[in-house]
Protein backbone atom coordinates (compact mmCIF):
# COMPACT_ATOMS: atom_id res chain seq x y z
CA UNK A 1 0.00 0.00 0.00
CA UNK A 2 0.85 3.55 -0.59
CA UNK A 3 -0.03 6.51 1.49
CA UNK A 4 -0.87 9.85 -0.53
CA UNK A 5 -1.11 13.02 0.58
CA UNK A 6 -2.16 15.82 -1.32
CA UNK A 7 -1.76 19.61 0.33
CA UNK A 8 -3.32 23.23 0.51
CA UNK A 9 -4.50 24.63 -3.49
CA UNK A 10 -3.61 20.64 -4.70
CA UNK A 11 -5.74 19.49 -2.45
CA UNK A 12 -8.48 21.74 -3.10
CA UNK A 13 -8.42 21.21 -6.82
CA UNK A 14 -8.22 17.01 -6.22
CA UNK A 15 -11.26 17.06 -3.70
CA UNK A 16 -9.55 14.85 -1.22
CA UNK A 17 -6.48 15.36 1.27
CA UNK A 18 -5.61 11.59 1.22
CA UNK A 19 -5.72 8.10 0.01
CA UNK A 20 -4.62 4.78 -0.04
CA UNK A 21 -3.44 2.93 -2.99
CA UNK A 22 -2.13 -0.59 -3.83
CA UNK A 23 1.39 -0.26 -4.97
CA UNK A 24 0.88 -0.88 -8.92
CA UNK A 25 3.02 -3.36 -10.18
CA UNK A 26 5.20 -1.92 -12.70
CA UNK A 27 5.48 1.21 -10.66
CA UNK A 28 9.07 1.80 -9.24
CA UNK A 29 9.95 5.46 -9.01
CA UNK A 30 7.98 8.57 -8.61
CA UNK A 31 7.90 9.42 -12.61
CA UNK A 32 6.36 6.20 -12.96
CA UNK A 33 3.78 7.15 -9.60
CA UNK A 34 2.61 9.79 -11.35
CA UNK A 35 1.92 8.63 -15.31
CA UNK A 36 -0.40 6.06 -13.05
CA UNK A 37 -2.55 8.31 -11.18
CA UNK A 38 -2.76 10.72 -14.56
CA UNK A 39 -3.34 8.06 -16.25
CA UNK A 40 -6.06 7.22 -13.30
CA UNK A 41 -8.07 10.46 -13.92
CA UNK A 42 -7.84 13.61 -15.73
CA UNK A 43 -8.59 15.72 -12.49
CA UNK A 44 -4.91 14.13 -11.46
CA UNK A 45 -3.61 14.63 -15.03
CA UNK A 46 -3.69 18.44 -15.02
CA UNK A 47 -3.43 19.05 -11.24
CA UNK A 48 0.35 16.83 -11.18
CA UNK A 49 0.98 18.27 -14.27
CA UNK A 50 2.00 21.83 -12.19
CA UNK A 51 6.04 21.73 -12.14
CA UNK A 52 6.14 23.99 -9.84
CA UNK A 53 5.05 21.00 -7.20
CA UNK A 54 7.08 19.33 -4.44
CA UNK A 55 7.20 15.93 -3.29
CA UNK A 56 7.89 14.59 -0.07
CA UNK A 57 8.66 10.82 0.54
CA UNK A 58 8.60 9.87 4.12
CA UNK A 59 8.08 13.14 5.29
CA UNK A 60 11.24 14.15 3.25
CA UNK A 61 11.57 16.72 0.07
CA UNK A 62 12.56 14.01 -3.14
CA UNK A 63 13.94 14.90 -6.51
CA UNK A 64 11.48 14.23 -9.44
CA UNK A 65 13.56 10.96 -10.11
CA UNK A 66 12.70 9.47 -6.39
CA UNK A 67 12.44 5.22 -5.88
CA UNK A 68 9.02 4.32 -4.42
CA UNK A 69 8.52 1.55 -2.31
CA UNK A 70 5.58 -0.30 -0.45
CA UNK A 71 4.74 0.84 2.42
CA UNK A 72 6.09 4.48 1.19
CA UNK A 73 4.31 7.82 2.42
CA UNK A 74 4.03 10.29 -0.95
CA UNK A 75 3.26 14.02 -0.84
CA UNK A 76 2.38 16.80 -3.70
CA UNK A 77 2.32 20.04 -2.16
CA UNK A 78 2.67 23.60 -3.76
CA UNK A 79 5.58 25.82 -2.74
CA UNK A 80 5.14 26.50 0.77
CA UNK A 81 4.23 29.90 2.23
CA UNK A 82 4.68 29.94 6.07
CA UNK A 83 6.10 32.27 8.42
CA UNK B 1 12.94 23.57 21.00
CA UNK B 2 9.95 23.51 18.65
CA UNK B 3 6.51 24.06 18.78
CA UNK B 4 3.27 23.88 16.50
CA UNK B 5 0.27 25.13 17.46
CA UNK B 6 -3.18 26.89 17.38
CA UNK B 7 -2.88 28.97 20.61
CA UNK B 8 -1.84 32.09 20.41
CA UNK B 9 2.14 32.60 21.97
CA UNK B 10 3.23 35.16 24.65
CA UNK B 11 6.66 36.49 22.88
CA UNK B 12 7.68 37.97 26.04
CA UNK B 13 7.30 34.75 28.42
CA UNK B 14 8.89 33.14 25.43
CA UNK B 15 12.08 35.06 25.48
CA UNK B 16 11.73 35.15 29.46
CA UNK B 17 12.06 31.16 29.59
CA UNK B 18 14.63 31.52 26.95
CA UNK B 19 16.62 33.82 29.17
CA UNK B 20 16.00 32.07 32.77
CA UNK B 21 17.15 28.50 31.25
CA UNK B 22 20.38 29.59 30.53
CA UNK B 23 21.30 32.18 33.28
CA UNK B 24 24.34 34.36 32.71
CA UNK B 25 25.56 32.84 30.10
CA UNK B 26 23.83 34.76 27.27
CA UNK B 27 24.53 38.05 26.41
CA UNK B 28 22.57 38.21 23.46
CA UNK B 29 18.55 37.16 22.32
CA UNK B 30 17.30 37.90 18.78
CA UNK B 31 13.79 37.50 18.10
CA UNK B 32 11.89 37.18 14.82
CA UNK B 33 7.98 37.63 15.23
CA UNK B 34 6.08 37.08 12.19
CA UNK B 35 2.04 38.97 12.16
CA UNK B 36 -0.72 38.55 9.92
CA UNK B 37 -1.10 41.57 8.03
CA UNK B 38 -3.98 43.31 6.43
CA UNK B 39 -3.11 43.92 3.24
CA UNK B 40 -1.33 41.91 0.65
CA UNK B 41 -0.79 42.67 -3.05
CA UNK B 42 -2.96 45.50 -2.43
CA UNK B 43 -6.41 43.79 -1.06
CA UNK B 44 -7.56 43.46 2.35
CA UNK B 45 -7.08 40.11 4.08
CA UNK B 46 -9.78 39.19 6.73
CA UNK B 47 -8.95 36.42 7.76
CA UNK B 48 -5.80 34.04 7.24
CA UNK B 49 -5.95 30.31 7.23
CA UNK B 50 -2.27 28.32 8.13
CA UNK B 51 -2.41 24.92 6.51
CA UNK B 52 0.53 22.43 7.25
CA UNK B 53 1.73 18.56 7.21
CA UNK B 54 1.78 17.25 10.82
CA UNK B 55 4.95 15.20 11.41
CA UNK B 56 6.82 16.76 8.30
CA UNK B 57 6.46 19.81 9.88
CA UNK B 58 7.91 18.94 13.17
CA UNK B 59 10.84 16.85 11.44
CA UNK B 60 11.60 19.93 9.17
CA UNK B 61 11.53 22.58 12.09
CA UNK B 62 13.88 20.26 13.78
CA UNK B 63 16.15 20.22 11.19
CA UNK B 64 16.27 24.16 10.86
CA UNK B 65 16.67 24.30 14.67
CA UNK B 66 19.83 21.72 14.38
CA UNK B 67 21.39 23.16 11.44
CA UNK B 68 21.29 26.52 12.99
CA UNK B 69 22.91 25.18 16.45
CA UNK B 70 25.43 23.20 14.55
CA UNK B 71 26.36 26.66 12.55
CA UNK B 72 26.33 29.17 14.78
CA UNK B 73 27.42 29.28 19.16
CA UNK B 74 24.01 29.35 20.49
CA UNK B 75 22.90 28.52 24.41
CA UNK B 76 19.25 28.28 22.84
CA UNK B 77 16.70 28.55 20.22
CA UNK B 78 13.28 28.24 19.89
CA UNK B 79 10.91 28.01 16.93
CA UNK B 80 6.93 28.17 17.50
CA UNK B 81 4.54 28.41 14.60
CA UNK B 82 0.94 28.83 14.63
CA UNK B 83 -1.48 26.86 12.46
CA UNK B 84 -5.75 27.11 11.43
CA UNK B 85 -7.52 30.31 11.36
CA UNK B 86 -6.50 33.87 11.91
CA UNK B 87 -6.79 37.31 11.57
CA UNK B 88 -5.06 40.46 11.02
CA UNK B 89 -2.00 41.39 13.27
CA UNK B 90 -1.98 37.66 15.14
CA UNK B 91 1.32 36.21 15.60
CA UNK B 92 1.71 33.53 13.27
CA UNK B 93 5.46 32.75 13.72
CA UNK B 94 8.24 33.19 16.49
CA UNK B 95 12.15 32.48 15.69
CA UNK B 96 14.53 33.52 18.81
CA UNK B 97 18.14 32.42 19.09
CA UNK B 98 20.25 33.20 21.87
CA UNK B 99 24.10 33.36 22.47
CA UNK B 100 27.11 35.06 23.88
CA UNK B 101 27.80 36.91 20.86
CA UNK B 102 25.03 39.15 18.88
CA UNK B 103 26.33 38.55 15.64
CA UNK B 104 25.81 34.63 16.15
CA UNK B 105 21.84 35.42 17.62
CA UNK B 106 21.04 37.64 14.50
CA UNK B 107 22.93 35.31 11.65
CA UNK B 108 21.05 32.09 13.36
CA UNK B 109 17.34 33.90 14.00
CA UNK B 110 17.57 35.10 10.20
CA UNK B 111 18.35 31.94 9.42
CA UNK B 112 15.61 30.07 10.92
CA UNK B 113 13.36 32.03 9.47
CA UNK B 114 14.87 32.18 6.16
CA UNK B 115 14.85 28.41 5.90
CA UNK B 116 11.27 27.88 7.38
CA UNK B 117 10.11 29.98 4.85
CA UNK B 118 11.32 27.97 2.38
CA UNK B 119 11.16 24.44 3.48
CA UNK B 120 8.56 24.12 6.43
CA UNK B 121 5.49 22.72 5.13
CA UNK B 122 2.66 25.53 5.86
CA UNK B 123 0.63 27.02 3.66
CA UNK B 124 -1.69 30.29 4.05
CA UNK B 125 -4.84 31.01 2.65
CA UNK B 126 -6.14 34.15 2.79
CA UNK B 127 -9.47 35.14 3.07
CA UNK B 128 -10.37 38.53 1.37
CA UNK B 129 -13.71 40.44 0.69
CA UNK B 130 -14.82 38.86 -2.43
CA UNK B 131 -13.48 35.20 -1.83
CA UNK B 132 -10.29 33.24 -0.28
CA UNK B 133 -7.17 32.84 -2.38
CA UNK B 134 -3.82 30.68 -1.79
CA UNK B 135 -0.44 32.82 -1.00
CA UNK B 136 2.02 32.26 -3.88
CA UNK B 137 5.43 32.15 -2.62
CA UNK B 138 6.99 35.40 -3.49
CA UNK B 139 4.29 37.54 -1.70
CA UNK B 140 4.97 36.18 1.66
CA UNK B 141 7.04 38.66 3.74
CA UNK C 1 11.03 55.93 20.73
CA UNK C 2 14.01 55.92 22.82
CA UNK C 3 13.82 55.39 26.83
CA UNK C 4 16.80 55.52 29.29
CA UNK C 5 15.96 54.38 32.13
CA UNK C 6 17.15 52.66 35.43
CA UNK C 7 14.28 50.21 35.96
CA UNK C 8 14.12 46.95 34.45
CA UNK C 9 11.76 46.60 31.03
CA UNK C 10 9.26 43.60 29.90
CA UNK C 11 10.18 42.73 26.54
CA UNK C 12 7.23 41.19 25.70
CA UNK C 13 5.13 44.17 26.84
CA UNK C 14 7.21 46.39 24.68
CA UNK C 15 6.93 44.12 21.34
CA UNK C 16 3.16 44.16 21.96
CA UNK C 17 2.93 47.89 22.18
CA UNK C 18 5.28 47.93 19.04
CA UNK C 19 3.19 45.69 17.33
CA UNK C 20 -0.55 47.20 18.64
CA UNK C 21 0.88 50.80 17.44
CA UNK C 22 0.74 50.09 13.97
CA UNK C 23 -2.36 47.03 14.08
CA UNK C 24 -1.93 44.72 10.44
CA UNK C 25 0.89 47.16 9.26
CA UNK C 26 3.66 45.33 10.30
CA UNK C 27 4.28 41.95 9.61
CA UNK C 28 7.57 41.53 11.07
CA UNK C 29 9.40 42.51 14.16
CA UNK C 30 12.77 41.67 15.15
CA UNK C 31 14.05 42.57 18.66
CA UNK C 32 17.24 42.03 20.27
CA UNK C 33 17.68 41.58 24.10
CA UNK C 34 21.42 42.59 25.93
CA UNK C 35 22.02 41.00 28.92
CA UNK C 36 24.44 41.03 32.09
CA UNK C 37 26.97 37.80 31.46
CA UNK C 38 27.87 35.99 34.66
CA UNK C 39 31.17 35.64 33.38
CA UNK C 40 33.85 38.35 30.85
CA UNK C 41 37.31 37.61 30.01
CA UNK C 42 37.56 34.48 31.87
CA UNK C 43 36.32 36.27 35.54
CA UNK C 44 32.83 36.10 37.26
CA UNK C 45 31.39 38.79 37.15
CA UNK C 46 29.30 39.91 40.09
CA UNK C 47 27.87 43.58 39.64
CA UNK C 48 27.91 45.53 36.67
CA UNK C 49 27.29 48.85 36.58
CA UNK C 50 26.00 51.09 33.47
CA UNK C 51 27.31 54.92 33.69
CA UNK C 52 26.43 57.46 30.57
CA UNK C 53 26.38 60.65 29.49
CA UNK C 54 23.05 62.26 30.05
CA UNK C 55 21.82 64.21 27.33
CA UNK C 56 23.39 63.21 24.75
CA UNK C 57 22.92 59.83 25.11
CA UNK C 58 19.32 60.53 24.05
CA UNK C 59 20.43 62.64 21.22
CA UNK C 60 22.57 59.67 20.51
CA UNK C 61 19.60 57.00 20.48
CA UNK C 62 17.56 59.64 18.74
CA UNK C 63 19.54 59.91 16.05
CA UNK C 64 20.42 56.07 15.68
CA UNK C 65 16.82 55.46 15.35
CA UNK C 66 16.12 58.23 12.95
CA UNK C 67 18.99 57.11 10.40
CA UNK C 68 17.24 52.89 10.32
CA UNK C 69 14.01 54.95 9.71
CA UNK C 70 15.64 56.83 6.99
CA UNK C 71 17.75 53.83 5.81
CA UNK C 72 14.90 51.05 6.08
CA UNK C 73 11.19 50.90 5.44
CA UNK C 74 9.93 50.78 8.80
CA UNK C 75 6.47 50.88 10.65
CA UNK C 76 7.97 51.18 14.69
CA UNK C 77 10.99 51.12 16.05
CA UNK C 78 12.41 50.78 19.88
CA UNK C 79 15.54 51.42 21.63
CA UNK C 80 16.01 51.27 25.54
CA UNK C 81 18.89 51.22 27.62
CA UNK C 82 19.46 50.74 31.61
CA UNK C 83 21.92 52.33 33.09
CA UNK C 84 22.62 52.11 36.97
CA UNK C 85 23.55 48.52 39.28
CA UNK C 86 22.77 45.51 37.26
CA UNK C 87 23.82 42.20 38.61
CA UNK C 88 23.83 38.69 35.67
CA UNK C 89 21.14 37.83 33.83
CA UNK C 90 19.62 41.12 33.87
CA UNK C 91 18.18 43.32 30.92
CA UNK C 92 21.14 45.82 29.84
CA UNK C 93 19.34 46.88 25.92
CA UNK C 94 16.21 46.47 24.32
CA UNK C 95 16.36 47.49 20.54
CA UNK C 96 13.59 46.45 18.06
CA UNK C 97 12.18 47.21 14.28
CA UNK C 98 8.63 46.39 12.66
CA UNK C 99 8.61 46.68 9.19
CA UNK C 100 6.74 45.12 6.23
CA UNK C 101 9.45 43.44 5.22
CA UNK C 102 11.38 41.15 7.19
CA UNK C 103 14.71 41.53 5.97
CA UNK C 104 14.80 45.38 6.60
CA UNK C 105 13.48 44.31 9.86
CA UNK C 106 16.67 42.60 10.77
CA UNK C 107 19.01 45.34 9.16
CA UNK C 108 17.65 47.78 10.85
CA UNK C 109 17.32 45.99 14.30
CA UNK C 110 20.99 44.86 13.87
CA UNK C 111 22.08 48.64 12.75
CA UNK C 112 20.66 50.00 15.80
CA UNK C 113 22.70 47.75 18.02
CA UNK C 114 26.03 47.80 16.16
CA UNK C 115 25.46 51.89 16.08
CA UNK C 116 24.91 52.07 19.72
CA UNK C 117 27.56 50.13 20.56
CA UNK C 118 29.76 52.24 18.99
CA UNK C 119 28.41 55.51 19.31
CA UNK C 120 25.97 55.53 22.40
CA UNK C 121 28.27 56.83 25.37
CA UNK C 122 27.71 54.26 28.14
CA UNK C 123 29.97 52.56 29.86
CA UNK C 124 30.53 49.30 31.72
CA UNK C 125 31.95 48.79 35.08
CA UNK C 126 32.03 45.18 36.07
CA UNK C 127 32.40 44.36 39.82
CA UNK C 128 34.35 41.08 39.97
CA UNK C 129 35.41 38.82 43.45
CA UNK C 130 38.59 40.83 43.61
CA UNK C 131 37.87 44.05 42.57
CA UNK C 132 36.40 46.36 39.83
CA UNK C 133 36.91 47.12 36.40
CA UNK C 134 35.91 48.74 33.59
CA UNK C 135 34.84 47.33 30.20
CA UNK C 136 37.32 47.57 26.75
CA UNK C 137 35.17 47.81 23.93
CA UNK C 138 36.45 44.60 21.82
CA UNK C 139 35.49 42.84 25.20
CA UNK C 140 31.77 43.64 24.86
CA UNK C 141 28.87 41.34 23.53
CA UNK D 1 32.80 79.91 31.18
CA UNK D 2 33.29 76.35 29.48
CA UNK D 3 31.64 73.02 31.54
CA UNK D 4 33.93 70.63 31.18
CA UNK D 5 33.15 66.57 31.53
CA UNK D 6 34.62 63.69 32.35
CA UNK D 7 33.33 59.75 32.26
CA UNK D 8 34.08 56.25 33.33
CA UNK D 9 37.44 55.50 33.86
CA UNK D 10 39.18 58.91 32.63
CA UNK D 11 36.65 60.54 35.27
CA UNK D 12 37.93 57.78 37.99
CA UNK D 13 41.60 58.69 37.08
CA UNK D 14 40.56 62.24 37.46
CA UNK D 15 38.96 62.36 40.73
CA UNK D 16 36.18 64.56 39.35
CA UNK D 17 32.84 64.27 37.12
CA UNK D 18 32.85 68.12 35.73
CA UNK D 19 33.89 70.81 36.51
CA UNK D 20 33.65 74.70 35.25
CA UNK D 21 36.80 77.02 33.94
CA UNK D 22 36.88 80.17 32.10
CA UNK D 23 38.03 79.87 28.74
CA UNK D 24 41.71 80.84 28.61
CA UNK D 25 42.77 83.72 26.40
CA UNK D 26 44.84 82.01 24.20
CA UNK D 27 42.68 78.65 23.75
CA UNK D 28 40.30 78.62 20.42
CA UNK D 29 40.46 75.09 20.02
CA UNK D 30 40.36 71.43 21.79
CA UNK D 31 44.35 70.92 21.12
CA UNK D 32 45.03 74.29 22.53
CA UNK D 33 42.44 73.67 25.56
CA UNK D 34 43.44 69.89 26.44
CA UNK D 35 47.62 71.87 26.67
CA UNK D 36 46.42 73.87 29.08
CA UNK D 37 44.41 71.09 30.97
CA UNK D 38 47.67 69.21 30.83
CA UNK D 39 49.86 72.61 31.96
CA UNK D 40 48.01 73.02 35.11
CA UNK D 41 48.00 69.57 36.51
CA UNK D 42 50.40 66.93 36.26
CA UNK D 43 47.38 64.04 36.69
CA UNK D 44 45.16 65.65 33.58
CA UNK D 45 49.01 65.54 31.81
CA UNK D 46 48.80 61.75 31.73
CA UNK D 47 45.33 61.40 31.31
CA UNK D 48 44.64 63.40 28.79
CA UNK D 49 47.33 61.84 26.86
CA UNK D 50 45.58 58.37 25.90
CA UNK D 51 45.24 58.50 22.34
CA UNK D 52 41.99 56.25 22.18
CA UNK D 53 39.85 58.80 24.58
CA UNK D 54 36.73 60.42 23.02
CA UNK D 55 35.89 63.93 22.60
CA UNK D 56 32.54 65.51 22.59
CA UNK D 57 31.54 69.36 22.68
CA UNK D 58 27.85 70.09 22.97
CA UNK D 59 27.10 66.82 22.90
CA UNK D 60 28.70 65.66 19.54
CA UNK D 61 31.68 63.89 19.03
CA UNK D 62 34.54 66.08 17.62
CA UNK D 63 37.55 65.51 15.44
CA UNK D 64 40.90 66.88 17.36
CA UNK D 65 41.06 69.61 16.31
CA UNK D 66 37.82 71.07 16.82
CA UNK D 67 37.09 74.86 17.72
CA UNK D 68 36.27 76.00 21.41
CA UNK D 69 33.85 78.80 22.13
CA UNK D 70 32.63 80.73 25.43
CA UNK D 71 29.96 78.64 27.06
CA UNK D 72 30.65 75.59 25.11
CA UNK D 73 29.99 71.78 27.34
CA UNK D 74 33.23 69.78 26.55
CA UNK D 75 33.48 66.40 27.39
CA UNK D 76 36.35 63.43 27.31
CA UNK D 77 35.83 59.92 27.77
CA UNK D 78 37.10 56.53 26.49
CA UNK D 79 35.51 54.08 23.82
CA UNK D 80 32.25 53.60 24.93
CA UNK D 81 31.32 50.45 25.65
CA UNK D 82 27.55 49.91 26.26
CA UNK D 83 24.59 47.20 24.59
Amino acid sequence: MLQLRYFASLRESLGIGDEQVELPDNVHDLPGLTRWLQERDPTWKSALADSRLHVAINQEIVKVDAAIRDGDEIAWFPPVTGG
Amino acid sequence: MIRVQTEDFDAGAELEQLRSSHKGQAGAMVSFTGLVRDLNAGDTVTQMTLEHYPGMTEKALQRIEQVANERWELTATLIIHRVGPLTPNNNIVFVAAASCHREQAFRACEYMIDTLKTEAPFWKKETLSDGTRWVEQENSV
